[in-house]
C-alpha cells in the first residue's frame, strides 16, 4: 500500500501532484509539499541514517532545521552531502540515501549558478510565524519603511500584511556588525532536475537592516533516557508537524513522554487522527497524564521502537513523542553580540541586552513557553552509554561523565573531549542537554555551566552559495589593455601580473618560448622591436609645491628636473627598503608625470595621497591616476628612430633634437602623442604614449610602418631578459621587501644633500648600514650553456657539507641572453660588489654550479647603446 | 570510517594558586603549556604555574586550522620551525597522548611566475637549512592531491607548489591537553580562569602578578598571551610592536576522505585540509583592522570560499558549518618575538602571527631554556626585540604573507 | 561588515575602506635627529588596546581622504569620524 | 578632416547589449557611452569659485551630489576634487587649481529602466533605492571601482576605468542571467 501513513485529509501537501523519489533502494511516492522527511515517514520508514561512531540505526526526530539525526546524501540529481531530511523538499526524480555521518562530494562541477545580493530595509523580521507576521505588520504600518520578513520554509497560505517584502525559503544564517545580516535563499532546489539552468540555484542574500525584530521561535528538546536514538522516537512536537502540515501519522500507537503541559495539546490532536496515545508524565503532580511521576527507563525493538518501559509496565508503542521543553532560538541574537541569561523557570537561555538595534519576540523571548525548568536528567545507571545526549556526534551521558571524570570542568572542554554540539545541527537540541549533564556530573548548575558560544552559519551554508558568482572568469577582474585583442589574435600567451593580463611573448608557428624570446631579444638589440607597456602606472602630480613633494618621496632630487626632462627615481618605504620605481618627467613648472612599476600603481598613488593628506596638507600638489588615460608602445632597438621619423614626420628625432630622457610633444601616426626617450633595455628606446582608445591605432600604425624592417612585438619575459642584460632590477623580482637602493646598486639615486626623503632615517640603522648586505650582482655560469633557477641559492664553498649550510643570497632572475652569447644571472649576494671576480657556487637540490661573480651590468656596460 | 580515538581517562590536574612560584608563565595556550612542561622535563623546575584567564588552551590553540610545516624562508625561521617538526614526530610517545599527528604533506602553491620564482628560492634555502622541500610542477600537484584544479583556463592558474612531505596536521586540543597532563604530572600548576590584572614590580623588577585570583610572586614572569600580549605589556609599560588582528576559520560537514594533504595558496588567501573525523578545516585571511572579536566579517569568507571553489571544485556542494576568529598577534616583519625584555624578571614570546600552533613544542622547547638560563637560545636568539632598532628583522612576510 | 562612516560620503561598508591603523602618530620634523631606539619606535611600535583605538581610515573606493575615528576593537562600534 | 581611428573598450559588446532590452522588455537598457570628455578638476576653497569660473559650470560643494550646467556635468568626488563631464577641447588652464584631462581613462556604461537598480544590487552595496536624483557615488561594483551617477527618471551612468570595463561588461551580462 502506497503511503499507508498519511492521514486521508490533514495536512497542506497537494494530493493532486504526486512525487516519485528513490530512499536507498526503495522506490515511493510522496505529494507536492512533503520533505523527504514527510514523505518517508508516510511509507512507514523512520530509519533513515546510522550513526557516525557506533553505526546504531537512527530516525527522524524533528521536523526542520533543528534535526540532529537524519541526515542523508543526495545522489540525484546532483550529489550533494549531508542534508536533513527535514528540510529536503521532494521533487519528482530525488534520490537519496541512508548515511552513516560522512557524506561524499561529486567528482563531477557544479553546473548550478550561483548569486548573490543587496538588500536594505529599515525592519527586517526573522521568521514569520505569528509573532514574526504581527512585527512585520506593526513595522509596516509607519510611513515609508521598507520591511522584510524571512522565511525559512516554502510559501504558505498564511497572510503577508500589506508593503512586506517576503522572502521564503529563506534562512537568516549569520547576523554581524551594525546590523548587517546574511540569508540563504533556496530558489530551484525543490524543482529538482527541473531546476532552469540559467537561475542561480541558491542566493545569498546580504542585508543591512536598520533594525532586527527575530520571530525565530523555540527549539523543543529530548529528555534522555536509554537508547534514546531508536528510530521511532522523536519530539512531540515534531510529530504533530507531521500531521499538520503533511498529513502524516508518525506511528499508530504512540508513547508521548513529557516533562511538560504542551504534550497534552499533541496527545489530543494525535488521537483526534486516530492514533492511540498514553502520555507518561515525568511530573508527579499530572492530573491529565495516564503515568504521572513516570520514567521511562527502556526501549524495545532494535531498529524501529516496538514497544517501551515505563513506570514499571511495557507497553506496545511504535512511536515515543518527546517534550523535555524548548530552549528559544537565540543564534543570531547571539551572534549579534546579544547577552543571553539563563531562566530558571525554562531551563533555558533567554535574551539579556543587545547593543545592536534588534529585539525578540514571541518564543524566542520566551513567551508562551512551559516554565517546566530543564529536562530531567536520569540517576546514573548502567544505561547511561545507550542514553544519548547529542544523537549526532554518538554522546551519551556516560561519555560526558567520563570527560568530567577526567578532569575537565568547562563544558567547551566537554564539548571538545566529547565532540558533542560540534555535527550538523551545532547542537539546537542538544546544547542544553550537554550542559544540563556537566551540571549534573559536577554537581552544578546549568546557569553556571553555560552553554558554547554560537557561531555562524546557523544552518550549513554550501561553500557555493558563499562563492557566489565570484567563478571562473569572473573570480577575479581581468585588467585588458588596449590592444589586448591584437595580442591575443596573435596567439600571445598571457602573464598575470596583479590583475593585468600581459602579453608574454609572441611564439611563430612552431616556437616554444624560449625560441621566441631569443627571436625577440634579437630583433630588439639589433633591429627595432615593441612592446604594450599600458600598464605602467601613471601619475599626474600637480600643484605649486608638486617638485617639493616628490622630493620628499623619491631618493634622488626632482624638483631640478627641467621641464622635458625625465629622471629615473626610486621610493622606499619608511623602513628605508625599496618600494618602487620608476620615471618622472617634468611637464611643466607645476606639473609632472611619474611612472610607476605596474603592480605597484594603486599602491604608490596611495602612498602619495596618505602622505599629502596625514602629513603635509600645507603642501598644494595634487595628484591623479592616468594610467588607463594612455596607452604606452615602447619602440625600442637601433631600428627604432626609423620607424618614429616615419610615423611622425613633424618630430625632429635626432640625437641633438631629443636626446636621452627627454620628452616631445608630438603627432604619431596621426595621434596626438607624448613620446619619451626612454629606455628600459639600454637600446634606443621611445615609449609613445596616446590616448587609450588611440592604442590600437598606434600598434597597428607602427606595426605597419615597421613592417619592412622587420618590426617584431616582444613580451613581458623579453622586456625581463633586456633589462636584466643592463642590470636594471625588478621590484618584487629582484628585491623583495629587505633591500635598500645601495643593495641594488643605485647609492648614486641617493642624494648628497642631508634633505630628508621618507626611509633616508632607516639607512642608517646599525644592520642597514652595514657593508655587508647582500648586494645584487652578476653570475656567469662556468658552463655558459647551463641556465640557473631562479631561486637558486649561492655559496661560497664545496663540499655544500650537512646542513644547516649557510648561505651568501640567492638568484633573482636568470636568463639566456642572446646579446651576451650565454646565459647569465643577477643575485643578491652577500658583500656581493666585494666579491666581483670570485668563484662562488649555485646550489639547486643539493647539486653545486661553479659560477663567477660580475658586475651587475652585464650588457654595453658604458652606456653606449642607447643613442642607437 | 576514520574516527577520533578513544581520550583518556584523565587529563590534567586544577590546582589552586600558591602564593608564589619560581616562574609565572601567563597564558594558559599550547606555547604556555609546552614551556612549562619543558621547563619541567628539560631543567628540572617543577616550581611553576600557568596561568590561564578563561578555558584551558582556549584562545588560538583552540581556533587555529592545525596545520604544522617547517618550510619558512630565512634560517632563523626555519631553525625553530623545523626543531618544532622534528619534535613533533615523536611528540605523541614523549606525552603519552594521542595527539593525532598526521604528516600528510604540505603543499604551497604558486600561481604568478614571481610565486614560482619565490617558492624555488624558499625550496633551496629549505634544503640547505636541513628542510625537506620539494619543488612541483602542477601534474605533481595533481598526483599529491588530485582534486586541485591545475588547469591553465583558470584565473590564476597553478604554476606549481613547493611541497613540504613532513608537514601535516594534529589535533590541536589533544597536543594542548597532552601538554597539559605532562607537565601537571610533573608537578607544575596549572590554574584556570585566574586573569592577570597587574604586575608587582620592585626597583624595576617584576617580581610577581595581580591576578583575579589574589597576588603570585614569581622569580620569572614568561609571558605567553598571544594575541593578548599588547594588554599585559600595557600593565608593565613596555612598549611591544604587535597588532592584534581576527584570523578566520570554518569547518564544513563531515565528507568521506577527498582531500589527502594540506593545500595553501597565498594569492588566493585560502588554506585548506580534512581532519581525522572528515571535516574540511580552512582558514583564510587576516582582517585589516586591530579586532579583539573573535569573529571576522562575512566578506572575507565570501571570498575564500571563492579562491576554494576555484582551486577544488569538488568543494562546490560541501558545507560550512561554523565559521570563527582567532586573535593573531602580527609582528612587523611576521616574525616572533621572543626573549629578554629589559624588563628584569620579565620574559616575552608572542608576535607569532599565525605560525603559533606549528611552533607549539619548538618554542615550547626554547622558551623554557630562555627562562631557565636568563638567556635565549640560540634558535630563538635572532628573534629579539632590539631587531627593531638595528634593522635586522627577520621579514618572513615574502614567504608567510597571510600564511600559516 | 562593518560600517566606517566618512566624513564626507557618510555610512559606507568597511570594504571601502583602507586600514591605517592607529592615529596621531606624526612623522617626526627631523628624523636625523632621533636615535635609534627612538626612530625604531616611530617605525614600529603601535598601540594595541583591547577596546577604544583612535585610528585612520581612507576612504578607498570613495572620495579617497584620509580620517580617523575611535573604534572599539572588541565590539567593532565605531565613534565619530574626525 | 581626419579619420575617427578611437576604440572604445566595449565597442565589441553593443550588440549584446542592445539584447537585453529585447529580451527583458524594455525593462532594463544597457549601452556604452564611450568618448564622453571627462576633465579631473581639484580645487581647494580659495581656488574654486576660480575653477568653477574657468571651467564655466558650478562646482557641487555638496558630497555625492551632481551640477548640470549647459551640456556639462560636474561630479563631485571629494571635497578637492570633481569629474566634469561633457564638452569638448583642450584641457583649460589652471591658476592656483588643478585640471588633467582624463577622458580616456573610463568608459561610461549607461543603465536604464525600472529594473536597472535591481541589476546593480547584485554588485553594489549602496542603497540604490534611497538616492534622491542627480546623485553620485564612487563605490565598488562588483570587484570593480566605478563612478556611479544617477539621473531621473531611472537612468545609472556607470563609469569605470578602461582596463576594468571588460571585466565589468562580462559581469553586468552575467548579472541579467541571474535576474
Amino acid at each position: 500500500m502506497s503511503q499507508p501513513f498519511r492521514h486521508p485529509d490533514r495536512g497542506r501537501v497537494d494530493r493532486t501532484r504526486p512525487l516519485t523519489f528513490r530512499f536507498g533502494d526503495r522506490t515511493m511516492t510522496g505529494f507536492a509539499g512533503d520533505t523527504l522527511a514527510s514523505a518517508l515517514l508516510a511509507n512507514g520508514v523512520h530509519e533513515v541514517a546510522r550513526s557516525v561512531n557506533l553505526g546504531r540505526p537512527r530516525g527522524i526526530v524533528t521536523a526542520g532545521v533543528e534535526e540532529p539525526s537524519a541526515v542523508v546524501q543526495i545522489e540525484a540529481p546532483f550529489p550533494e552531502p549531508m542534508l536533513t531530511a527535514t528540510t529536503v523538499e521532494v521533487y519528482d526524480g530525488l534520490v537519496a540515501h541512508p548515511l552513516r555521518g560522512q557524506g561524499w562530494l561529486a567528482p563531477e562541477p557544479d553546473s548550478a549558478r550561483y548569486d548573490a545580493v543587496w538588500a536594505h530595509c529599515e525592519v527586517l523580521v526573522v521568521g514569520a510565524g505569528a509573532a514574526g507576521i504581527a512585527a512585520a505588520a506593526d513595522a509596516a504600518a509607519s510611513t515609508g519603511d521598507r520591511v522584510i520578513l524571512v522565511d525559512e520554509r516554502p510559501p504558505r497560505p498564511s497572510e503577508v500584511p500589506a508593503g512586506v517584502r517576503l522572502l521564503t525559503r529563506t534562512t537568516v544564517v549569520g547576523y554581524y556588525d551594525d546590523n548587517f545580516l546574511v540569508a540563504v535563499q533556496r530558489r530551484t532546489n525543490h524543482l529538482g532536475a527541473a531546476a532552469p539552468l540559467e537561475q542561480a540555484r541558491e542566493r545569498l542574500w546580504r542585508i543591512r537592516a536598520g533594525r532586527v525584530v527575530l520571530a525565530t521561535g523555540a527549539h523543543e528538546r529530548l529528555i534522555p533516557f536509554p537508547d534514546n536514538d531508536r528510530p521511532g522516537i522523536m519530539l512531540a512536537g515534531a510529530a504533530l508537524a507531521y500531521l499538520r502540515d503533511y498529513g502524516v501519522l508518525v506511528g499508530r500507537r504512540a508513547l508521548v513522554y513529557t516533562n511538560n503541559d504542551t504534550a497534552y495539546r499533541v496527545a489530543d490532536e494525535l488521537r483526534g487522527a486516530g492514533v492511540d496515545v498514553v502520555v507518561a508524565d515525568t511530573r508527579a503532580d499530572a492530573p491529565a497524564a495516564d503515568l504521572p511521576g513516570a520514567r521511562l527507563s527502556g526501549v524495545l525493538g532494535d531498529r524501529r521502537v516496538t514497544g517501551v518501559r515505563v513506570a514499571g509496565r511495557q507497553l506496545d508503542v511504535d512511536a515515543v513523542l518527546v517534550t523535555g521543553g524548548f530552549s528559544p532560538v537565540l543564534h543570531l541574537y547571539s551572534q549579534a553580540g546579544g547577552r543571553l541569561r539563563y531562566d530558571d523557570g525554562l531551563g533555558a537561555l533567554l535574551p539579556d541586552g543587545c547593543r545592536q538595534r534588534v529585539e525578540v519576540v514571541g518564543a524566542a523571548a520566551g513567551v508562551g513557553l512551559p516554565r517546566c525548568g530543564p529536562p530531567p536528567m536520569p540517576e546514573p545507571s548502567d544505561a547511561d552509554g545507550r542514553t544519548f545526549v547529542d544523537l549526532q556526534r554518538d554522546v551519551t551521558i556516560a561519555e560526558v561523565r567520563r570527560a568530567t571524570g577526567a578532569g575537565l570542568r568547562s563544558v567547551e572542554h566537554v564539548k571538545r573531549y566529547t565532540t558533542a554540539g560540534t555535527a550538523h545541527d551545532q547542537g539546537k537540541t542538544s546544547g542544553l542537554l550537554t550542559s544540563a549533564t556537566v551540571a549534573a556530573a559536577l554537581g552544578s548548575s546549568a546557569a553556571e555551566v553555560g552553554v558554547t558560544t554560537f557561531r555562524p552559519p546557523y544552518v550549513p551554508v554550501s561553500f557555493a552559495t558563499l562563492a557566489g558568482r565570484d567563478r571562473d572568469d569572473l573570480f577575479d577582474a581581468a585588467r585588458l589593455t588596449p590592444i589586448h585583442d591584437w595580442h591575443l589574435a596573435r596567439g600571445a600567451p598571457f602573464e598575470n601580473v596583479g590583475q593585468w593580463k600581459r602579453a608574454w611573448y609572441y611564439p611563430r608557428d612552431g616556437e616554444d618560448m624560449a625560441a621566441a624570446v631569443t627571436r625577440e631579444c634579437r630583433a630588439a638589440r639589433t633591429g627595432v622591436a615593441m612592446m604594450d607597456a599600458s600598464t605602467l602606472g601613471k601619475i599626474d602630480v600637480q600643484g605649486p609645491d608638486a617638485g617639493e613633494f616628490l622630493d620628499r618621496l623619491y631618493t634622488n632630487v626632482m624638483s631640478t628636473l627641467a621641464i622635458g626632462a625625465v629622471r629615473y627615481g626610486v621610493m622606499c618605504r619608511l623602513d628605508g627598503m625599496v618600494f618602487d620605481d620608476g620615471t618622472v618627467a617634468r611637464l611643466t613648472a607645476d606639473r609632472f608625470l611619474v611612472t610607476t612599476t605596474t603592480g605597484n600603481a594603486a599602491a604608490v598613488l596611495d602612498w602619495m595621497e596618505e602622505w599629502l593628506q596625514t602629513e603635509w596638507p600645507h603642501l598644494r600638489v595634487w595628484c591623479t591616476s592616468v594610467t588607463e588615460q594612455w596607452a604606452t608602445v615602447a619602440l625600442v632597438g637601433p631600428g627604432a628612430r626609423g620607424v618614429l621619423a616615419r610615423v611622425a614626420p613633424d618630430l625632429a628625432v635626432d640625437v641633438e633634437s631629443f636626446p636621452f630622457m627627454r620628452w616631445r610633444d608630438a603627432t604619431v601616426a596621426g595621434l596626438p602623442a607624448r613620446v619619451f626617450r626612454i629606455s628600459f633595455s639600454g637600446e634606443l628606446a621611445y615609449e609613445i604614449n596616446v590616448a587609450t582608445w588611440h592604442g590600437y591605432a598606434l600598434w597597428q600604425a607602427l606595426m605597419t610602418a615597421g613592417a619592412d624592417a622587420g618590426i617584431t612585438p616582444y613580451g613581458t619575459e623579453t622586456m625581463h631578459v633586456l633589462r636584466a642584460e643592463k642590470g636594471y632590477p625588478i621590484v618584487g623580482q629582484d628585491t623583495d621587501g629587505t633591500v635598500t637602493p645601495d643593495d641594488l646598486g643605485l647609492g648614486w639615486a641617493i642624494r648628497k644633500s642631508t634633505k630628508d626623503f621618507v626611509g633616508r632615517r632607516s639607512l642608517s640603522r646599525p644592520d642597514t648600514a652595514r657593508s655587508d648586505r647582500k648586494h645584487l650582482v652578476g653570475l656567469l655560469p662556468d658552463d655558459p650553456t647551463l641556465l640557473l633557477v631562479e631561486g637558486a641559492h649561492i655559496v661560497g664553498h664545496t663540499p655544500l657539507g650537512p646542513p644547516p649550510v649557510p648561505y651568501l643570497g640567492h638568484v633573482t632572475s636568470s636568463y639566456p641572453s642572446v646579446a651576451l652569447g650565454r646565459t647569465f644571472a643577477l643575485a643578491l649576494v652577500t658583500s656581493g660588489r666585494q666579491r666581483i671576480g670570485e668563484r662562488l657556487y649555485a646550489t639547486v637540490n643539493g647539486t653545486l654550479i661553479p659560477v663567477e661573480v660580475t658586475s651587475h651590468v652585464l650588457y654595453d656596460p658604458e652606456g653606449a647603446r642607447r643613442d642607437g | 570510517m576514520s574516527w577520533v580515538p578513544e581520550q583518556p581517562d584523565r587529563v590534567w590536574r586544577s590546582a589552586e594558586p600558591k602564593r608564589r612560584y619560581q616562574v609565572v608563565i601567563v597564558g594558559g595556550g599550547g606555547h604556555g603549556l609546552a614551556t612549562a612542561y619543558y621547563l619541567a622535563r628539560n631543567h628540572g623546575i617543577t616550581d611553576v604555574a600557568v596561568l590561564e584567564r578563561g578555558w584551558l588552551a582556549g584562545g588560538n590553540m583552540a581556533r587555529n586550522t592545525t596545520i604544522i610545516r617547517s618550510n619558512y624562508l630565512w634560517e632563523a625561521s626555519a631553525g625553530i620551525y623545523e626543531h618544532a617538526l622534528k619534535l613533533w614526530e615523536s611528540l605523541e610517545a614523549e606525552l603519552g597522548y594521542p595527539i593525532l599527528f598526521s604528516q600528510r604533506g604540505v603543499l604551497n602553491l604558486a600561481h604568478s611566475p614571481q610565486e614560482v620564482r619565490d617558492g624555488m628560492r624558499r625550496v633551496q634555502a629549505n634544503l640547505l637549512a636541513g628542510v625537506d622541500a620539494q619543488w612541483l610542477d602542477p601534474m605533481e600537484v595533481a598526483e599529491v592531491c588530485p582534486i586541485v584544479n591545475v588547469s591553465p583556463q583558470l584565473r590564476y592558474p597553478v604554476l606549481g607548489a613547493t611541497y613540504q612531505p613532513r608537514g601535516g596536521i594534529a589535533k590541536h586540543d589533544y597536543v594542548a591537553w597532552g601538554f597539559a597532563r605532562a607537565a601537571s604530572d610533573l608537578g607544575v600548576d596549572i590554574i584556570e580562569h585566574c586573569e592577570v590584572t597587574g604586575f608587582d614590580r620592585r626597583d624595576g623588577r617584576v617580581i610577581g602578578v595581580r591576578t583575579t585570583r589574589g597576588e603570585i610572586g614569581a622569580q620569572t614572569v614568561a609571558l605567553s598571551a598571544a594575541g593578548h600580549t599588547s594588554v599585559l605589556a600595557d600593565m608593565v609599560g613596555l612598549r611591544v610592536p604587535l597588532q592584534s588582528h581576527a584570523l578566520q576559520a570554518l569547518v564544513s560537514d563531515l565528507l568521506l576522505p577527498v582531500h589527502p594533504t594540506v593545500v595553501m595558496s597565498n594569492a588566493v588567501h585560502v588554506y585548506v585540509s580534512q581532519a581525522h573525523k572528515g571535516e574540511l578545516v580552512m582558514g583564510a585571511g587576516i582582517d585589516a583592522h586591530n579586532s579583539y572579536s573573535q569573529r571576522g566579517a562575512v566578506h572575507v569568507i565570501e571570498r575564500q570560499l571563492a579562491a576554494a571553489v576555484e582551486l577544488f571544485p569538488v568543494f562546490a556542494r560541501a558545507h560550512v558549518l561554523r565559521t570563527w576568529g582567532g586573535i593573531v598577534d602580527v609582528s612587523p616583519d611576521a616574525s616572533p618575538i621572543v626573549g629578554l625584555t629589559g624588563i628584569e624578571g620579565l620574559m616575552i614570546n608572542c608576535g607569532w602571527g599565525t605560525g603559533g600552533f606549528k611552533a607549539t613544542p619548538g618554542i615550547g622547547w626554547c622558551y623554557a631554556h630562555t627562562i631557565a638560563h636568563g638567556q635565549p637560545h640560540p634558535l630563538n636568539a635572532p628573534f629579539t626585540l632590539d631587531r627593531f632598532t638595528t634593522g635586522a628583522l627577520v621579514d618572513e612576510h615574502g614567504a608567510a604573507a597571510v600564511a600559516h | 561588515m562593518m560600517i566606517i562612516t566618512c566624513p564626507w560620503c557618510g555610512p559606507r561598508n568597511e570594504t571601502e575602506f583602507h586600514y591605517g591603523g592607529e592615529a596621531g602618530v606624526a612623522y617626526p620634523a627631523d628624523p636625523g635627529v632621533l636615535s635609534d631606539e627612538e626612530w625604531g619606535r616611530f617605525l614600529f611600535v603601535r598601540s594595541n588596546p583591547k577596546g577604544v583605538l583612535h585610528e585612520r581610515w581612507s576612504h578607498n573606493a570613495g572620495c579617497r581622504r584620509w580620517f580617523s575615528v575611535h573604534r572599539d576593537t572588541v565590539t567593532h562600534e565605531v565613534g565619530p569620524a574626525r | 578632416m581626419t579619420v575617427d581611428q578611437r576604440r572604445s573598450p566595449l565597442g565589441g559588446l553593443a550588440e549584446e547589449f542592445a539584447q537585453i532590452a529585447v529580451r527583458t522588455g524594455g525593462r532594463l537598457r544597457i549601452a556604452e557611452q564611450p568618448y564622453l570628455r571627462q576633465l579631473n578638476v581639484r580645487a581647494g576653497a580659495d581656488a574654486l569659485a576660480a575653477a568653477a569660473a574657468t571651467l564655466g559650470l558650478a562646482l557641487p560643494t555638496t558630497p555625492n551630489t551632481v551640477i548640470r550646467t549647459g551640456d556639462l556635468t560636474a561630479l563631485w568626488l571629494g571635497p578637492d576634487d570633481w569629474l566634469v563631464l561633457g564638452g569638448q577641447g583642450p584641457e583649460p588652464t589652471p591658476v592656483g587649481w588643478g585640471v588633467v584631462d582624463v577622458s580616456a581613462q573610463r568608459t561610461a556604461i549607461v543603465l536604464s529602466g525600472p529594473a536597472a537598480v535591481g541589476l546593480l544590487a547584485h554588485g553594489c552595496a549602496l542603497d540604490l533605492e534611497r538616492m534622491g536624483s542627480d546623485w553620485c557615488a564612487q563605490t565598488m561594483l562588483a570587484r570593480a571601482n566605478v563612478v556611479l551617477s544617477g539621473f531621473p527618471p531611472d537612468e545609472i551612468r556607470v563609469l569605470v576605468r578602461a582596463s576594468f570595463a571588460s571585466y565589468l561588461a562580462s559581469w553586468l551580462l552575467d548579472a541579467v542571467m541571474a535576474m
